[in-house]
């Protein structure tokens, strides 16, 4: 078994504005020191393994995971240690 | 009995919560803008729906933070009743002013039409004017009025008579049916559906006229009486 | 096409790299003669965006005058962000419809939810609250994987926006046809209520005037989406995704409440959301309008991404941006309204008296352009119109009746055809009801909303069947109008008055130029005689791709007004016992019918007839008999004829059935889609009034208790269904199709 | 400056209809080999280098950017290397 973490992210230009929201609600409690907010998802699959699980992977996201529009994406691949 | 509606920025239900009281139920109502808000001189806080800061990060986690909310907990400690309703509902969990959370709709949609709610207590100052296990017809509206709490919680609200409304037909995957809870003291209200907006018959229910009602009669047998 | 060294103007001319922006060389000789000069790259993408047809309607333009405009209740006719009609107790309704064909296309989410933020604005630029949003929809056959992507993609982004603004989206229709495949159409509807003092117009008047930015920060974004809307959807549109809009609802709403609330002061002058081709068409216009000029230096603009061009401030399509012109020393009050809402508001520029539109950056002059050029001035085209062959054909066919062997099981089919299937799946995801005063919510005809403070209400709805406009454009043209007007109508409403969105394929192509205009001409007609004319519109033309048109579909949006609460009829039937009429008679018109899909799979043949006159007189008859209190309830007869609009009459979970007899052929009684019929009940002791009133009334049958759809023809008994079945059928149709629960 | 990644995620108890309803879409297009899918947040943020930062991270995680009665979360501190 394998876990795949999918971190999509906004692609650079893409308005933000939960980003936004919440830089400006740290700054409101005195955490004037964060320059810049951005978010972003994270998908955590557990995957049973099997050939070419890269570009299946990426197939996923390509067709589901990500938009592609106006999102960037990215996986990491690790076993999986749950029993 | 004086109300205050506080609008955070992204509020958009509380001109109807402020027109069903003052208008409706002809009660002294002022609409307050978050930031100014002096809450001193008010008997009832309502806090209304919409999406306050886009509902961004979580439901009402940012207006959570806000200054104001200092005080309706100031105000909630006194035991004068705060009503919150869908967002208002989720500002009070966020805000730890009742309990568990507010998760995405198990059919992940919004979902906005009448439900059928059962009243499960009568005994609170929101819902004397309803007799438990009475039916009552409400709108609801929203995306995220999944209710969750852990069982602790869970038979902590069922032990304590907290659970005030249910659903008959779960539209969203509420723990227990759950549509509203009161906290331990009684004065707390928050639910997902919105009596503020079934004020008239033209518009297809007043069933929530009279959780209002009994708001006014129990302050006025508390304070007035007393007074 | 973003450009980080300046390109000079003889690369411009030479590589004619103005096509590339969207303007052919005869337009590229045109604005050197106007400059006297060749144009620099920031000049030429101005002239590009603000004459593409998006924003100068350079082909429609010539059309758009055959339409009625004018009438003693239009206080604002096409022309500014909204029309306005005159409601009475000085108050006004204003509303416009708008579309986002292309944006939807590339990401339908965003697409859809820009499409509304952008109507919303044009709305309250007029100084209205929005109090209402419809929208019309069409994609292709609900069988195909990127149809199901597209609509519920379109249908979340409606939500998405419409909900968080908290405008109620209280009406709306869908249609499914191959021709929408890879073009589908996403047209929204916002409808606002205003005091007549208050009304706003997007002008920049009074010399020295400062002219204010509010709102969110300009990015790269949508630049060219103006011109972007007036291309074909190519297919490696792919390349054009930069230009998709991200929209900010939760910044729209703050930009509503401070918008409305600065308009109370009189240091605001003129008021103009950023639209299409962002600031410059908003900035030029309202300068145009006032007969003045402006500068403005983009060292001010509020800008979200680093080291912005002038080219790309002035042609971004940022979302919830909006000009404001104030009055000289007043600047700083506008300001902190805005601040109250943690907005930004900024001075920007100034009106000048030289009808000049003078762009600095840095200091330099970066354009400086006569303000007539880019919108009066822009060019006008009367495209050559041509008679499509196919048109002839349809005309010469004989109208046959299809041949049903088993009308029960047809009425099933036709009540799960996506087109007539109950459209809740969509209508469930809005907020229907905030701003409480929603009194008919969508599921009926026409959306009915109630004026507070007064025995008022208007009623709103979108229609246009492109079936029948494709079979003949200028009987659809009527059909369209007519069919709103019939919804306002059988709500108990009076038709006011109406806002169009012309979707069309290429008009240079002179068969779809033709069709555009035939439709108008059609659709101008129907405005003449039931007395709706056009306050505002909206044109999208290039919606095609791989060469084939869309159908021409010229939605309509009409607004009217129910003089007195007690007129809002509902669409179901109310009462066991009550008698059911139709009113008008049925003949053989299948030409672009729902029934001619099922079985054929294509529309062919001559559309419905329709006469104006018969339908002018049918509506105010009936609206009459309303007003009388005669009538318990009030359907038109549309998709699929009469056994459709009987079932779905009965749709209302009210335990109710229906016992009809009728007489003739009977595949043309239960489905043809004969024009100008109504199915309306009425109680025992008023139907001789009722009957006094409505000369075309025909008794058909009882409503009943036992929640069964009965009906008998020539005395046989072909429809013998359970009610409850049915509408679990039409109900469970497309959720079914998505594969979703119901 | 200073990259924070904050990332977010469902605690074990609670129901991820987001996530399920991804798994379900996998399915569909043929991915029978995702097990589970499960839907986080990540935010990035920006910051001025200062005292206690992981504090005062912890401070901001507590305070806003996570719910503790149905989300955990977890950071990483980079160096930024934007311009
Ligand atoms: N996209 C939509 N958004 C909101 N409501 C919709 C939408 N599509 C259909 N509806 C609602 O469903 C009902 C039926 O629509 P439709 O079949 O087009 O009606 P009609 O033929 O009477 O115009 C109407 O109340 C309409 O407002
Ligand atoms: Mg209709």
């Amino acid at each position: 078994m394998k876990k795949v973490m999918v971190h999509i992210t906004l692609k650079a230009g893409v308005l933000d504005p939960q980003g936004k929201a919440i830089q400006r609600s740290l700054h409101a409690l005195g955490y004037t020191e964060v320059e810049e907010a951005r978010v972003g998802k994270m998908i955590e699959l557990q995957m049973e393994e099997g050939p070419q699980l890269e570009t299946r992977i990426t197939e996923m996201c390509d067709k589901l995971l990500a938009n592609p529009v106006i999102e960037n994406y990215q996986f990491t691949i690790e076993e999986d240690v749950r029993s | 009995m004086k109300f205050a509606v506080v609008t955070f920025p992204g509020s958009n239900c509380d001109k109807d919560m402020y027109e069903a009281v003052k208008n409706i139920l002809k009660a002294d109502a002022d609409l307050l803008w978050y930031e100014h808000a002096n809450l001193e001189n008010y008997d009832a806080i309502l806090l209304p729906g919409g999406f306050s800061y886009g509902d961004y990060l979580r439901t009402g986690a940012i207006a959570a933070t806000s200054k104001v909310m200092q005080q309706v907990k100031q105000h909630a400690a006194q035991g004068k009743p705060v009503l919150g309703v869908c967002n208002g509902f989720q500002i009070l969990t966020e805000s730890g002013l009742l309990p568990g959370a507010l998760l995405r709709n198990k059919k992940l949609s919004f979902m906005c039409h009448q439900e059928t709610l059962t009243v499960e207590n009568s005994q609170t100052i929101f819902t004397t004017a309803y007799t438990k296990g009475e039916t009552i017809q409400l709108p609801i509206a929203h995306g995220e009025g999944n209710y969750y709490c852990d069982e602790i919680t869970l038979q902590e609200l069922t032990e304590n008579q907290q659970i005030v409304f249910t659903y008959q037909n779960n539209p969203n995957g509420s723990v227990a049916n759950i549509a509203g809870i009161v906290n331990k003291q009684g004065n707390v209200l928050g639910m997902m559906p919105h009596p503020e907006r079934a004020v008239e018959q033209l518009l297809g229910s007043a069933d929530g006229l009279r959780l209002f009602q009994s708001l006014i009669h129990n302050w006025r047998e508390t304070y007035v009486a007393n007074a | 096409m973003l450009q980080t060294h300046e390109i000079s103007p003889e690369e411009i001319e030479n590589d004619a790299l103005y096509r590339d922006m969207g303007l052919n060389d005869e337009e590229y000789q045109m604005v050197k003669t106007i400059l006297q000069r060749r144009p620099n790259y920031t000049e030429t993408g101005i002239f590009s965006v603000m004459w593409s047809e998006h924003c100068s309607y350079k082909s429609s333009k010539p059309l758009l005058k055959k339409f009625p405009t004018k009438a003693p209740h239009v206080l604002q006719g096409p022309g500014e962000g909204a029309g306005i009609i005159d409601i009475g107790d000085q108050q006004a309704v204003v509303f416009k419809v708008e579309s986002h064909n292309h944006p939807s296309a590339v990401e339908p989410y965003q697409g859809a939810a820009t499409g509304v933020g952008g109507i919303i604005r044009d709305v309250f630029s007029m100084g209205a609250r929005p109090i209402a949003l419809l929208n019309s929809l069409r994609f292709g056959p609900l069988t195909s994987e990127r149809t199901k992507y597209l609509f519920t993609g379109v249908v979340d982004g409606i939500a998405g926006y419409g909900n968080c603004v908290g405008v109620p989206t209280v009406g709306g229709e869908v249609q499914f046809d191959d021709c929408y495949q890879e073009n589908p159409l996403v047209n929204a509807m916002c409808v606002g209520l205003i005091d007549h003092e208050d009304i706003q117009k997007g002008v920049a008047t009074g010399i020295g005037n400062t002219v204010i930015y509010a709102g969110a920060p300009t990015g790269r974004d949508g630049i060219h989406g103006a011109t972007f809307a007036s291309d074909d959807l190519a297919e490696d549109s792919l390349k054009d995704r930069p230009a998709v809009q991200v929209g900010d609802p939760f910044m729209e709403k703050l930009l509503i409440e401070a918008c409305l609330e600065v308009i109370q002061s009189d240091a605001v002058v003129g008021m103009q959301d950023m639209g299409a081709a962002g600031l410059t068409s908003s900035a030029s216009e309202m300068a145009s309008k006032a007969g003045t000029g402006l500068e403005m230096d983009l060292d001010y603009v509020p800008q979200r991404e680093q080291n912005m061009s002038a080219y790309e401030l002035m042609l971004s399509e940022s979302q919830e941006r909006m000009l404001l012109v104030v009055k000289k020393g007043r600047e700083q009050e506008i300001i902190e309204v805005f601040q109250k809402y943690g907005l930004q508001a900024v001075a920007v520029g100034k009106v000048i008296k030289e009808k000049a539109f003078r762009i600095f950056q840095h200091a330099k002059l970066m354009a400086d352009i006569p303000v007539d050029a880019l919108a009066e001035e822009a060019p006008v085209y009367h495209l050559p119109a041509k008679e499509p062959t196919y048109f002839q054909t349809f005309q010469q066919m004989e109208a046959t009746v299809p041949t049903v062997s088993d009308h029960a099981q047809t009425l099933k089919q036709l009540l799960q055809q996506p087109t007539i299937a109950s459209k809740e799946w969509v209508y469930k995801q809005y907020d229907s009801m905030v701003q409480t005063n929603t009194v008919v919510a969508p599921g009926s005809d026409a959306a009915v909303v109630r004026i507070k403070g007064t025995d008022k209400a208007l009623a709103m709805t979108t229609d246009c069947n492109s079936r029948y406009i494709y079979l003949d454009p200028e009987t659809g043209g009527k059909i369209a109008v007519a069919e709103a007007a019939r919804n306002i109508v059988c709500s108990g409403a009076k038709p006011l008055g109406l806002t169009d969105g012309l979707n069309f394929g290429n008009p240079t192509n002179p068969e779809v130029f033709w069709q555009m205009e035939k439709s108008v001409e059609g659709m101008a007609a129907a405005c003449d005689e039931l007395a709706t004319p056009v306050v505002s519109g909206n044109v999208s033309l290039y919606n095609q791709s791989g060469g084939k048109a869309v159908f021409p579909t010229p939605v309509v949006g009409m607004v009217g007004l129910h003089a007195s609460l007690a007129h809002i009829t509902p669409s179901f039937f109310q009462h066991a016992g009550d008698a059911i009429y139709v009113i008008g008679e049925t003949d053989c018109a299948f030409g672009g019918s729902e029934l001619q899909l099922l079985l054929y799979g294509k529309y062919e043949g001559k559309a419905p007839y329709i006469d104006l006159q018969v339908e002018k007189k049918r509506q105010d008859q009936l609206l009459a008999a309303i007003q009388e209190g005669t009538v318990t309830s009030a359907h038109d007869v549309a998709e699929g004829g009469l056994a459709v609009a009987l079932a779905e009459s009965l749709f209302s979970n009210q335990k109710l059935g229906a016992t009809v007899e009728l007489n003739g052929d009977p595949t043309t009684m239960l489905f043809s889609e004969t024009q100008s019929r109504f199915i309306v009940t009425v109680q025992e002791e008023q139907k001789e009034s009722f009957e006094n009133v409505v000369e075309d009334a025909i008794e058909i049958g009882k409503v009943t208790s036992d929640e069964m759809l009965q009906i008998s023809i020539n005395g046989e008994k072909l429809v013998f269904e359970s009610v409850s079945l049915l509408q679990a059928q039409w109900k469970g149709a497309i959720p079914c199709m998505l594969k979703t629960e119901a």
